[in-house]
């Protein structure tokens, strides 16, 4: 057994985490700021944040990922990271000529409370920052959140940084897409210009995290949200901010600074969310759902009601990240599938309030934790006492999966073994078909496996 | 390719400081006249670099291998969770039922009451709760950035604990990510508390008569596999290998060895030096990469217990292993030959890999380091001129004494008659000695310098880590990770050798990079506008 | 509902003659006079029909479940191809190396040069190569439509060949696509021709005392499988089934049994007269299709044999499975009661199924079969008054005699005293006498009728085959496949009927019909044009 | 063992077609047909060709297939077809209220003789195809080629019927698809349209052959080339025949009856070939291929290059149809595996000519048939003789998978127990993709499950 000092017993902890179901802002900063067109994120701490961060994301894409450090030593630490951070500034555009620099902190700067605003303010003063240059920057300490309040908190400081307040409305809306992949940015902004909606997306890493292969590498990718695009972000008539976690504080901040209203919406993930998604956009715009995407859920609900057999009633163990979990949850139980165990790192009550509505009389029998200690040990020790018919979560999954020779689909964040979720998204209609085709793929592959011969299916 | 021309296109666009700097860390070697190169200094803030820090250098490299060692990292979650398990060091278990910890993560996940009231608490809670779920022999702590600045006394909590448990081996790591500039630190710290809290803790010997200890193999791809299986073939008994497959109970007994074989100089020296002072065990490098290497490094053990049965032996298993890796070479050799490659990784890779490289007849234009020391590039000779800087400082020098009882005269004895006959000790003559004249040697490359370079010497393959992975590729050229292996390997060893002939065969000729680009880039398609009958004219200019 | 309404829906649409002839097929229940309906005449060209061919009825109904013959279709690739496991006849070999050809497709690909010139030469080829690869116990030759308008004679190859090999029974069926009306005749051509070729062959009698046959019965999903475990259970030898988890062996055998039992009346009715006739086994109908039904044919088998012992063993079985039922139904009705159901499937199936249905709480709409004929809707009484047409001429009567040796008087003589008790041998009452007096009754329901009639009644489940199952669900209605059971099952037995329970309840209950309207398609959705602060005002309607 | 009959050893075979790699001539007319809007497809002979076909098709796209039959009894296999064919021209215009029927002949009426173009236009008149209704009609029996004839000869027919000459021409092109996925024929039509290039597709199954779930069964779904597209193709300037062996007979005829110029390609499978069809695309139409499908192109030779250590080398078994197995051949070879064993039933010289061309080498080494005997059986013993590290083709391969314990990626006619076919395309780039997750995630799941513990990969 991979996992075998995993005890079927569950024991209360209070200090031990084993295994996570989450990770730390700062890489959540990183991501969010590589959707920004020409943007180079950094990362203001000990250069080992930077160099995990990279990696992860790296394994995760199998792209490039470029950022840079403030390289603290243990001198930086005793003295405060400013001059490291102005050091990096001027070596960050002389070097690499980014549009952007898109700071972050870590839990080193902030625990020696070094002030990013105050130092980059001063780097503006000193002219450190070429004309025409920008610097955003948020405070990501490590030790608050998870990798999702990470990516807020730097959606928010862009939310605060670039739009500009206008006195005029324009007949665009923007889209803050949440942390969803590449593809899934990719499919909504599809879905959009199949409403015929414009809009302004951000952040936006297609284009830049599924970057084409070219016999060159580009550093600064052509995708991404552009400036100026930003900039009129601030005139749009609403804002549609997909999942509560990572998109709620840049939509508020829209609002605050610009004047555009919003409203938090589930990441469109199976059938309701995406039409709720729809739907608002729809009511917004005053642009009727087209038949085109009439016609693509149809498809989907189609495989539903043709392969209902094999859905029905099959439990599931799912972890991940809050504003995937939440909406993955509602389309599993309208197929009849049981989410029974489900754990999220990320804090934050709303989780479990939202669950508890949706879940219904099934949140009472189910297992469902969020926050400190809820992570994948405890999913483990719930499978052993009440085992499932698949899990679907990040690639850390498979160890519970071989272990428990239970079928798995991976989805979230970081898959580390496969590929695909840069490039087939999960949200939309056609992100509820992949999520089909794995999960009857993952539970039709095990089938075919240990059917005794004379059961063996050649029609399913 | 003068290194002038080279300086201007890869540094040119560095300020004035940046590029100072960075020219001392970068030249053209020349073998004969070893020049003194700029190593184990602060990454300039704001340069991408390859480089990671002391705690991933200390839990990650060093401790990450050993399998029954709960390791606990004390600090917020990503510290641990990055660390969990994202190399491939391989491990197996005596058997079904015995310790393995390598596939779970521990952490105190310290939230920001912990920052403000202090994680001692929660540390030792959290050591309580692996200590009721497990039994471990031994529970580890790793401090990480926050715990050193808010000061948790993490030796304090451990010795605690230790001492309240009575059957399980708690010490900490002041391995904060900050410390020194770079992995290397982070190896160092890990050396100390092993040999402190470890090593010399069982002094059991095993009746075979020729025991080594293997440092600074990491069992990347099941390399350590390879080597326990020549060793055994040879009849040489490995005590404890550090820290590839390791049990804390092969590093308990290592003291008792005699001889310390060294791989990885950067990373483990200092144990070695630590088992020579206290245990009077000598220690000689080796290099266990590539056919000849590994041949070379038999035979030095040979020598040193001067055993005709084991000499013969060993002469046995080399004429045997060479077969293969013949086979293989005249197999691949012919897809390889006169190809190029650059290195620019870790601590010790970088310059055992050029032998395997030669072996397929590639020639290594350029390599480097990402966070060893002066000695790693011009030997062991320059030690005593290394000037000490405030990073290196911060770094506890253990003072370690011979042990009364256990220290072994005669061990010594063997070095020095075998010194006498030009056996080598206690040296290691660094990468620059041994490569050409007139390639290139950075340190420390940053991602800058590594694209010009690429994009100027155009490389049959790269070899570096994942961080520079995807850049390479998209340069159009192959980039062979040699931190991972690519979730390949093992390349340890004769099979090893074997199997990375294969792959550098594989990914020097693959097709693959011909398909970059796409037809219509490079030839004007559009001829004609819907013109009928002339479709079977082609514009193909 | 009144079927002048449902007529009046259901046909209006067709031509005059096509009403009227459907008209005949389609009718009103009342189990108090059953009425004649037409069943067994040509399906009219044009109609989208449920119904196959007799090559479908031969190899793939009878003798498709049979392990191991190797059977080969004479033919174009396709129906060989088509009838390759399509159907889900489950078969479980005695060992792992005994014949199990089930995952075999066998065809003599047909060419046109062969229909030019006579295929023969090629069907001999065939066989000798199948001989020679696997030396079959037997190989089963399968006429397709041009094989009967060419003239090849596969019989007489078949003895030809049969009389080279000494070691191999072969045998051929002519049954040509295009012969009857439906696979029924199909049905019929493979009973006489495993009669004349394969019962009989084995008089060896094992001495267990109740000897039984099970006839029509074809392991879909797993039935055989339940039943044999349940006659084992009660101390019944099931001598041969025909055909579900067969062997020929079986069928050589299944002379020297007791009894026969009919399931599937219609597929199978001709090979238990002609071995009541030839062999003096009596027959009875039995129905393992629903818990209670099971139960009165198992006690059905105790009172024939008037066993003490058996009938007590028998009513122990009953009690211990009919828990296990009970509790299902308990479980499982509440979400069923009162549901709806409509049958138009197979040749014995739409009527068996009711009885699970009704277990369910679940009224039976309407049913019809797909190829059977008048007595299987009627009752056998009405087979003297069965008008023999050109279709069925064509299919052969063979004329079977007593056999003098084997005929068992005492057999028939048990039966004249049983029938003198009350009890019933040789008869089916037929589906209309058992169904509700109003439900509807429709014979080989066109792909028109059958939508008309979903879109009036709206059924709560369809029960159909794979043709028909998505024009159906795309109703919002689910379908369940009787034929293949959807790859679910066994439904056999009371460990069937609680799956068969269970699975409708899901059917039945499922939440995935209510995703099908979009939420736009009901409601009004836009309502501001991008219009600022509105965007709490809904304008739901 | 499912298939413990099969020996090792491989012994020639004149007469005996075991487990066969095609099927017959009909059901290939009866999906073309379906690609015709408000056709319906006519099976003329027994009942039992219809029900098998309906039924295959049914099962591989889980979505109704109509067609009607002529019901041949004796009567009519002795006497002849006209009457039932009258009969049933009556019926299905009466009932079913079609715009086409589209008959295709059999085996059976094939042997007796029925002249369905003259009983036609006996039924023409006699008035019984009422007015502007249209019948075509394809000679498809079983005992001449394969499926893809069938469906070749169907797409002749309405190449033959439809499209009218014009002594004007339009800046329009006809596309040919071949025997591909309704997912296959909107990612071409999609790729079309990125181009800007205007195009009449027939046969067109997509929105027929994938229609959305409505709770309503609407007997002719609303996809299918429509009369008036087919009408005016004989007015387009140029005609792509993708796949010789499905597509060039319709080509042949556009070319004769309206001189329309056509060029054979090969199924745009792969990079190559999709490459090819586009560059004449662009070369046809004066229309240069977008940056937005180069980027589709870059994607994924991206994850070909990131990849390729897990492709590189590995022998592949294939079975299916020519005009598939010739690109994915191509596509396998330029990744650099080795695809080693290649059937398939459907007969015709240019299938090795063009394997040979395209393998070069590993022509001579590795195993390749079509036609006669070219079956599952014989792959299978192949591979036996020579172990396989992946499995390409239809649901059948699953038992030799099973057996031999193989990846196995589902791909072509017919896949029965799984989704994905109908919805994913494996044409152009977009299909490259969905090849390689296939493939990938095939080879992958299989070292997950059988790496020895301490070889069992976190990251790949």
């Amino acid at each position: 057994m991979l996992l075998r000092h995993t005890p079927k017993e569950v024991k209360d902890r209070k200090a031990l985490t084993i295994n996570p179901a989450k990770t730390c802002q700062p890489i959540g900063a990183m991501y969010a700021a590589l959707g920004i067109h020409g943007c180079l994120p950094h990362s203001h701490g000990s250069q080992g944040c930077c160099s995990y961060h990279r990696s992860t994301l790296t394994r995760h894409y199998k792209e490039p990922v470029m950022a840079g450090t403030s390289s603290f030593t243990e001198g930086a630490s005793v003295f405060g990271g400013q001059s490291n951070l102005l050091q990096s500034f001027n070596n960050l555009f002389s070097i690499y000529d980014p549009d952007i620099v898109a700071v972050h902190t870590t839990c080193l700067s902030e625990t020696i409370g070094d002030d990013v605003s105050q130092i980059t303010q001063k780097a503006i003063d000193e002219g450190k920052i070429p004309a025409g240059k920008h610097v955003i920057y948020a405070s990501t300490p490590s030790y608050v959140g998870s990798h999702v309040t990470g990516f807020s908190n730097m959606c928010a400081s862009i939310a605060k940084y670039f739009p500009e307040k206008q006195d005029y409305e324009l007949d665009q809306v923007n889209i803050l897409p949440g942390w969803v992949e590449p593809s899934d940015m990719r499919e909504i902004k599809r879905l959009m210009s199949e409403m015929h909606v414009p809009f302004v997306m951000f952040p936006d890493t297609s284009g830049v995290l599924d970057a084409p292969q070219t016999g060159f590498h580009q550093f600064y990718p052509k995708g991404g949200a552009s400036v100026p695009d930003l900039k009129r972000s601030g005139a749009s008539s609403f804002t549609f901010a997909l999942g509560k976690f990572s998109s709620e504080a840049a939509g508020e901040e829209l609002r605050k600074k610009c004047d555009v209203p919003y409203e938090v919406m589930e990441v469109p993930i199976g059938i309701n969310a995406t039409d709720r998604f729809l739907m608002k956009v729809s009511e917004v715009s005053g642009c009727p759902v087209p038949e085109s995407i009439n016609d693509e859920r149809g498809r989907v609900v189609d495989i539903i009601t043709d392969m209902q057999q094999y859905l029905h009633g099959k439990k599931v163990a799912l972890f991940g990240d809050p504003d995937i979990l939440i909406p993955l949850t509602e389309f599993l139980l309208a197929m009849d599938m049981k989410p029974v165990h489900i754990v999220s790192g990320t804090p934050g009550k709303y989780f479990m309030e939202r669950m508890k509505e949706i879940m219904g009389d099934d949140f009472e029998t189910g297992n469902v934790k969020n926050g400190p200690r809820a992570d994948m040990f405890l999913l483990h020790q719930w499978i052993k006492n009440e085992p499932v018919d698949l899990i679907i979560g990040n690639t850390y999954g498979k160890y519970i999966a071989r272990d428990e020779n239970i079928p798995f689909v991976r989805m979230g964040f970081p898959i580390l073994d496969r590929i695909g979720h840069s490039y087939f998204p999960v949200t939309g209609y056609a992100g509820a078909m992949r999520i089909l085709d794995k999960m009857l793929g993952a539970i039709m592959d095990q089938m075919d496996r240990e059917a005794p011969e004379e059961k063996f299916e050649l029609v399913m | 390719m003068s290194f002038e021309k080279l300086d201007d296109t890869m540094m040119k666009t560095y300020p004035t400081k940046v590029y100072r700097k960075r020219k001392k860390a970068a030249m053209v070697n020349d073998p004969g006249e070893v020049k003194e190169i700029q190593a184990n200094v602060r990454t300039i803030p704001g340069i991408i670099t390859q480089r990671g820090c002391t705690y991933a250098g200390c839990k990650g490299v060093v401790l990450g291998p050993t399998r029954d060692i709960v390791n606990i990292t004390h600090g917020p979650i990503g510290c641990g969770f990055y660390s969990w398990l994202t190399r491939r060091n391989q491990t197996r278990p005596e058997n079904e039922t015995s310790e393995n910890f390598m596939t779970y993560c521990f952490s105190t996940d310290m939230q920001d009451s912990n920052i403000v009231f202090g994680g001692e608490k929660l540390l030792k809670d959290a050591i309580q709760e692996a200590y009721d779920l497990f039994h471990p022999k031994a529970i580890a702590i790793f401090s990480t950035c926050p715990v050193g600045l808010i000061g948790d006394d993490v030796h304090a909590v451990a010795r605690e604990m230790k001492a309240q448990f009575g059957d399980c081996n708690v010490f900490g790591f002041s391995c904060e990510g900050y410390k020194g500039v770079s992995q290397s630190a982070g190896h160092h710290i890990a050396n100390n508390q092993i040999f402190k809290h470890v090593i010399g803790n069982d002094d059991s010997r095993s009746d075979s008569k020729f025991r080594v200890n293997l440092l600074g193999e990491y069992n990347i791809g099941g390399d350590a596999f390879v080597l326990e299986e020549l060793f055994e073939k040879c009849g040489i008994e490995l005590v404890a290998t550090f820290s590839g497959n390791s049990s804390i109970d092969h590093f308990a007994n290592a003291h008792t060895a005699d001889l310390n074989l060294i791989m990885c100089h950067r990373s483990i020296n200092y144990v070695a030096e630590m088992m020579e002072v206290k245990f009077g065990v000598p220690w000689t490098k080796v290099n266990f990469i590539g056919a000849e290497q590994s041949a070379k490094s038999l035979r030095k053990v040979g020598a040193y217990f001067e055993d005709p049965q084991l000499i013969s032996r060993i002469e046995e298993v080399i004429a045997e292993e060479m077969l293969k890796t013949d086979e293989a070479a005249a197999k691949y050799r012919p897809g390889t030959e006169g190809k190029t490659a650059m290195l620019f990784v870790g601590g010790s890779r970088a310059h055992h890999y050029q032998d395997l490289f030669a072996e397929l007849g590639m020639k290594t234009l350029a390599a480097g380091y990402e966070f060893a020391h002066r000695d790693d590039y011009e030997g062991r000779r320059v030690l005593p001129s290394i000037k000490v800087d405030a990073d290196s400082r911060n770094i506890e020098e253990l003072h370690i004494e011979k042990d009364p009882e256990r220290y072994s005269q005669a061990l010594q004895d063997r070095k020095a008659a075998l010194m006498e006959k030009g056996m080598e000790f206690s040296d290691y003559e660094g990468m620059m000695a041994q490569m050409e004249k007139g390639a290139l040697v950075i340190d420390d490359i940053s991602h800058y310098e590594m694209e010009k370079l690429v994009e100027v010497y155009k490389p049959d393959v790269f070899c570096a880590g994942i961080k520079e992975k995807y850049a390479v590729q998209k340069m159009g050229i192959p980039l062979k990770q040699l931190h991972s292996y690519d979730y390949g390997g093992p390349y340890a060893g004769f099979d090893g050798a074997v199997n990375f002939y294969k792959e550098i065969e594989r990914m020097v000729n693959t097709n693959v990079w011909g398909l970059i680009k796409a037809p219509w880039s490079t030839q004007s398609a559009m001829s004609a506008k819907y013109a009928r009958g002339k479709h079977a004219v082609a514009s193909h200019t």
